[in-house]
């Protein structure tokens, strides 16, 4: 059986035990085990029979960095909604605890979701932040977007030159979580 | 069907560019498609007849370069032109070189469309006319202080907007005199550079007023019809996201007396076409002229739902000449529709755009479902354009029937390799407030508030498929080697809004 | 919405599962699919919110097996099951069982499914409630000897049909003596086949009749309406490919009588839920009665189109034991609705069956357009089950106008990977005789004689999109050698039907 | 300049030239030149742009058995029809045409479209049939199907037993078209 630590949204962390029994996979959380039977279908998506019974579609996309290994941020679309998790086998969250997980720092880190331009920052290096904090405003589609923290933390640095245009991508703010403060 | 049109170029994209193609080839009509180059495979020129490309990439580079358009129409032997909404459809210079080229605008006529489209005009015209409007300055405001003597004699909160404005651009909410130098050049400067004009004007803040609208359809022999309201009230951004006919708010006698109203401000500018004139109503049934839109508009479907009419055909028809088909007294409507727009945006990031690529597309479908999608599978949201996905409409013998209807079909929606405000129309269609009908255009920010708690039931199935993904992808590594994970890499089109830190919250 | 029932199982699949399983959502009811190995991840698994496996393979093995669909209810805590049409959806046996195992079953009483199920049965019910059916035998009829005699006391031409049958098997039409004999074996053995019943009987034939059927809707407290009728003259292979409602040919007299007879029908054998009541009509209108329905027809959409009823919900209402919401005098119909049934078959050849998988599919939609899909993107259409895509039907405010819009809508419709009926069904609706609304069963017949000839005005494109691939993978394979040949070999999916020799007319 | 050969289904043939010129192709049919503007899109769908204004969604399956070189027959959807044709270079027509046109005998050949039960022959070894007649009766979907010949020939045999149950594909009936006879 492989062990694989899920982190949530909010932090929390689930550890679920995954074995192959025939077509099906065992999954263990706690002393729960379930039943589940994946099947792939065109266009990413995914259909699970839970214990012969519940009936879901979802589709999972791996949204982490490749060239980082410590990396397991994936988003999953059940029903409507996406979750965004953070899923690591044993061996490799070890090796990041290790490593000493420079992966939350960047988790802070903004960078911008199109083409646009720096209208104003909202906040200084060294300022404290919260979740959902507006840090940085940028134009595009001729709206002014507002960028926000993912988490908690101390602003490092504004990387962009205010007013300047930046590709999608591009670095704007990093964020230095709670955790390495 | 015949009549002097053969052939209707479409001077725009998107799912209004599909909307009326489709009636067009109801009507043996021959189509028309332009499009900029980033839009060379898009839904519209697929489904036209002829497409003709405009270059360049952006709107001002492409769909807003009148002569481009007027060209296209000349080597296809298009004798009309559709604007849609947006891009050139108020656009006057847009009508008269028409007028000069004898090509048909399916349209109002240009005097109608000036009138209307400059606020402050708009409001003179109105006050003649008799028709009632928000309390505010006679026209634009030359600067700041006089803006603060005015702003007092009207009294505060007050609203700074630009006046040549529209689409919410421009546009500044100012609670008292000391913030109101601020509030007037960000409103001048953003003003200048939606319109290329920088005057301003002051009207009432009216608190969380009921945005209402209603549906005028006027022909070039003087009869002038209303097709009943549209309640629009939930809005993001100033733009609209859900919309429904009839309004749970208003009235028989309501209807009647905003139904006259409008007509009389259609008729004050000689309206001709579809058109829609919009009101401000406050809770004790109050209602204010707020602009006249002098095109087709988003939520038109609802009004088609629950009249049986079809507004395309009717702007086409009145447009070669043709005689409104009935009178107010023939008109009434059945049952209640309702609309929910679905765009590529980050609710959880204020609404902001989030473009990407279709990777897979689902839509709904099954009884009294209708779906008004610009996109398919393989479709690019790009920021260049407005990233409206589909208007999703519904109708029931109810409001009840039909809200219900929504929420299944929105469900049904599957729409992969972006983010969509899809789960937040779910909340918002959820809440108690929505529901009872009683809400006003601070709804949204209700729903942020948290009048909706997101719903965490199926937290545990992502985990379960996440981890179960990650298993057999592992199992896949091991036996195939690394070679297979660079391929894994391309499928991950979800990293765009990945990379915005709150898209997490998504 | 409250009600003694909570959570339905629909034990059925394909559009008709999703077109219950919408309802269900609609009414916060919870749904549950059963399904056979082959449909494993058909779009009704995934629509559903729990999903039993059947096990096996065909019908027989899977959803025609009551025990299992019994077990599945039992198993999910499903208080109602849903049969929707075919499969067990008018069997008495799994009618009764599921009363005694206390399952409430969304149909009729077995009493009624019996008396109807049963043709020479239900002839003599409605002879005696004075109901007018097609001349014929009494009964069955004993054998070939004793139909001769029967045949030539009707008079020829005759039809021999299988009195256990329906669904157009063990017919055979005979225009004389000398050919009786072999009719009435072969009538036999595809009775038995079908049926497990070879009792025969005989029946006038009508030459060229028309097919209109009345939609019955009854309440458990006495209370019967009927939703006006539906025109199915337009069948192949004694099944219906269009179908519109009101029907062109019936008038304001005739809709009534036909109605109160379906009415006086449906009362003579306790019917409860909807119903189909069938009849054939000649050219000087007189109608007889064919046969009735005991469940949810097919084309149930074109009747909720011109009404604004969902069937679905009343049927769920009358089975919890509601009252119907409205009498006789409450009910009329607005506009005009038309259905096209699209199938995974070749017009070309008999309009035999072309099971395979579909690789890629855009429906249509758009105003006053509903798509009932059983399949997405990926779907395969086995030789097991009925080939049926979907049913696309329309509103229109008259004919003309639906039959613009169905046309316009077939012609969105792409599907790839499997060859269809949607070229053939859009020849059909493009001929006068459909647009006349003068036409009979023949007509089918008639448009592949050529009444519709078939358009080439495309072929010169399809020549250069060939060769252009061509071109284009040629220079592919010169750069990239004949290691890639093999990946284009896997896309060919068209194999399948080209391997019939009349493929290539398709 | 590359030459193809095209065949109708009527059997008229038609010969095209093709050149690519930048990211368009020019097709020269006799002395007509048409620019077309070709673009692959998702789900095997292409989009094609002739002479920069006609605009129309097309479907190209190859359909001939890619052992063989010289099947050049494909099936292209335009608009709602499927057109069948057969698409050679100029070079492999000179080959088959050398060889002897096998392709054209195997034309007439009629499989089972989908398993089922071959219920009767309509016809012998031996006898004329012509386009669009019924050669054999197979039983699928519980319906009887009659299976027709592609175009004028020779029954040259029946190849199912009778009353055997036959898979799909299968070769039931093979007729030597008239060009051979």
């Amino acid at each position: 059986m492989k062990t694989y630590v899920v982190r949530l949204a909010d932090g929390e962390t689930i550890e679920v035990g995954v074995e192959a029994q025939g077509d099906d996979l065992i999954l263990t959380q706690g002393d729960v085990k379930h039943r589940l039977d994946l099947r792939r279908l065109p266009g990413a998506m995914m259909h699970m029979l839970v214990d012969g019974q519940a009936s879901y579609d979802a589709v999972v996309e791996w949204a982490g960095d490749d060239s980082d290994p410590f990396d397991g941020r994936v988003n999953v679309l059940v029903s409507d909604r996406v979750y965004a998790l953070d899923v690591l086998d044993h061996r490799r969250v070890r090796m990041r605890d290790a490593v000493g997980g420079e992966d939350e720092a960047s988790a802070g880190a903004v960078h911008a979701p199109m083409p646009g331009k720096v209208l104003r920052y909202l906040v200084e290096p060294g300022d404290q932040v919260v979740a959902g904090q507006g840090l940085v405003v940028v134009e595009a589609m001729k709206m002014e977007n507002e960028l926000a923290a993912a988490g908690d933390g101390q602003v490092e640095a504004l990387h962009a030159e205010l007013g300047s245009n930046v590709e999608k991508g591009a670095l704007l703010v990093s964020v230095m979580a709670l955790g390495d403060v | 069907m015949s009549g002097p049109i053969q052939k209707v170029l479409v001077a725009n994209r998107g799912e209004i560019a599909l909307r009326v193609m489709r009636t067009c080839r109801e009507m043996g009509l021959g189509t028309v498609a332009v499009f900029s180059e980033p839009d060379r495979t898009a839904l519209h020129v697929r489904y036209a007849d002829e497409a003709i490309a405009l270059g360049g990439e952006t709107s001002a580079e492409s769909y807003l370069v009148i002569d481009k358009i007027i060209a296209a129409a000349q080597k296809t032997g298009a004798d009309a032109i559709h604007p849609g909404y947006g891009f050139l459809s108020e656009n006057p210079d847009f009508a008269r070189q028409l007028e000069t080229h004898g090509i048909i605008l399916i349209g109002p006529r240009p005097e109608a469309m000036e009138a209307m489209g400059h606020k402050t005009k708009a409001r003179a015209v109105m006050i003649a006319a008799g028709v009632p409007v928000v309390p505010g300055s006679e026209g634009p405001v030359e600067g700041p202080d006089e803006a603060v003597i005015e702003a007092e004699s009207i009294g505060f909160p007050i609203m700074v907007k630009a006046a040549a404005g529209g689409g919410g651009k421009g546009m500044r909410r100012v609670a008292e005199s000391s913030a109101l130098h601020a509030a007037f050049a960000a409103a001048q400067s953003e003003a200048r550079n939606s319109f290329g004009d920088d005057r301003v004007y002051l009207e009432r803040f009216l608190d969380r007023p009921r945005h209402i609208e209603v549906q005028v359809l006027a022909d070039t022999h003087g009869n002038c019809v209303h097709l009943f309201e549209r309640e629009c009230s939930i809005q993001r951004r100033h733009q609209k996201i859900i919309e429904e006919a009839p309004s749970a708010f208003v009235d028989e006698a309501m209807r009647k007396a905003m139904g006259a109203v409008a007509v009389q401000a259609a008729k004050a500018v000689g309206y001709v076409g579809a058109g829609t004139v919009e009101f401000l109503a406050d809770a004790q049934r109050n209602f204010f002229f707020l602009e006249m839109n002098t095109r087709l508009q988003v939520e038109h479907p609802v009004t088609e739902w629950i009249t049986g009419l079809d507004l395309v055909e009717w702007q086409i028809r009145v447009a070669q000449g043709e005689v409104l088909g009935f009178k107010q007294e023939d008109l009434s409507f059945e049952g209640h529709s309702v609309e929910a727009r679905v765009y590529a945006e980050d609710p959880a990031a204020g609404f902001m755009p989030a473009p990407g690529t279709i990777e897979h597309l689902h839509v709904p479908s099954g009884p009294y479902v209708r779906d008004d999608s610009g996109v398919s599978a393989g479709s690019e949201v790009t920021p260049l354009y407005d990233p409206m996905i589909s208007k999703l409409s519904v109708w029931g013998r109810d409001r009840a029937t039909a809200i219900a209807r929504l929420d299944r079909a929105l469900a049904e929606y599957k729409v992969v390799g972006l983010t969509t405000n899809i789960s937040f129309l779910r909340r918002a269609v959820m809440t108690e407030e929505f529901r009872s009908g009683d809400f006003d255009t601070g709804f949204v920010g209700d729903v942020i508030e948290g009048a909706a708690p997101v719903d965490d039931r199926y937290e545990h199935l992502a985990v379960w498929a996440a981890v179960a993904d990650a298993f057999l992808r592992d199992q896949k590594l091991e036996t195939q080697g690394a070679q297979r994970q660079a391929g894994d890499a391309g499928v991950s089109a979800w990293r765009r809004y990945a990379l915005v830190g709150s898209g997490g919250h998504s």
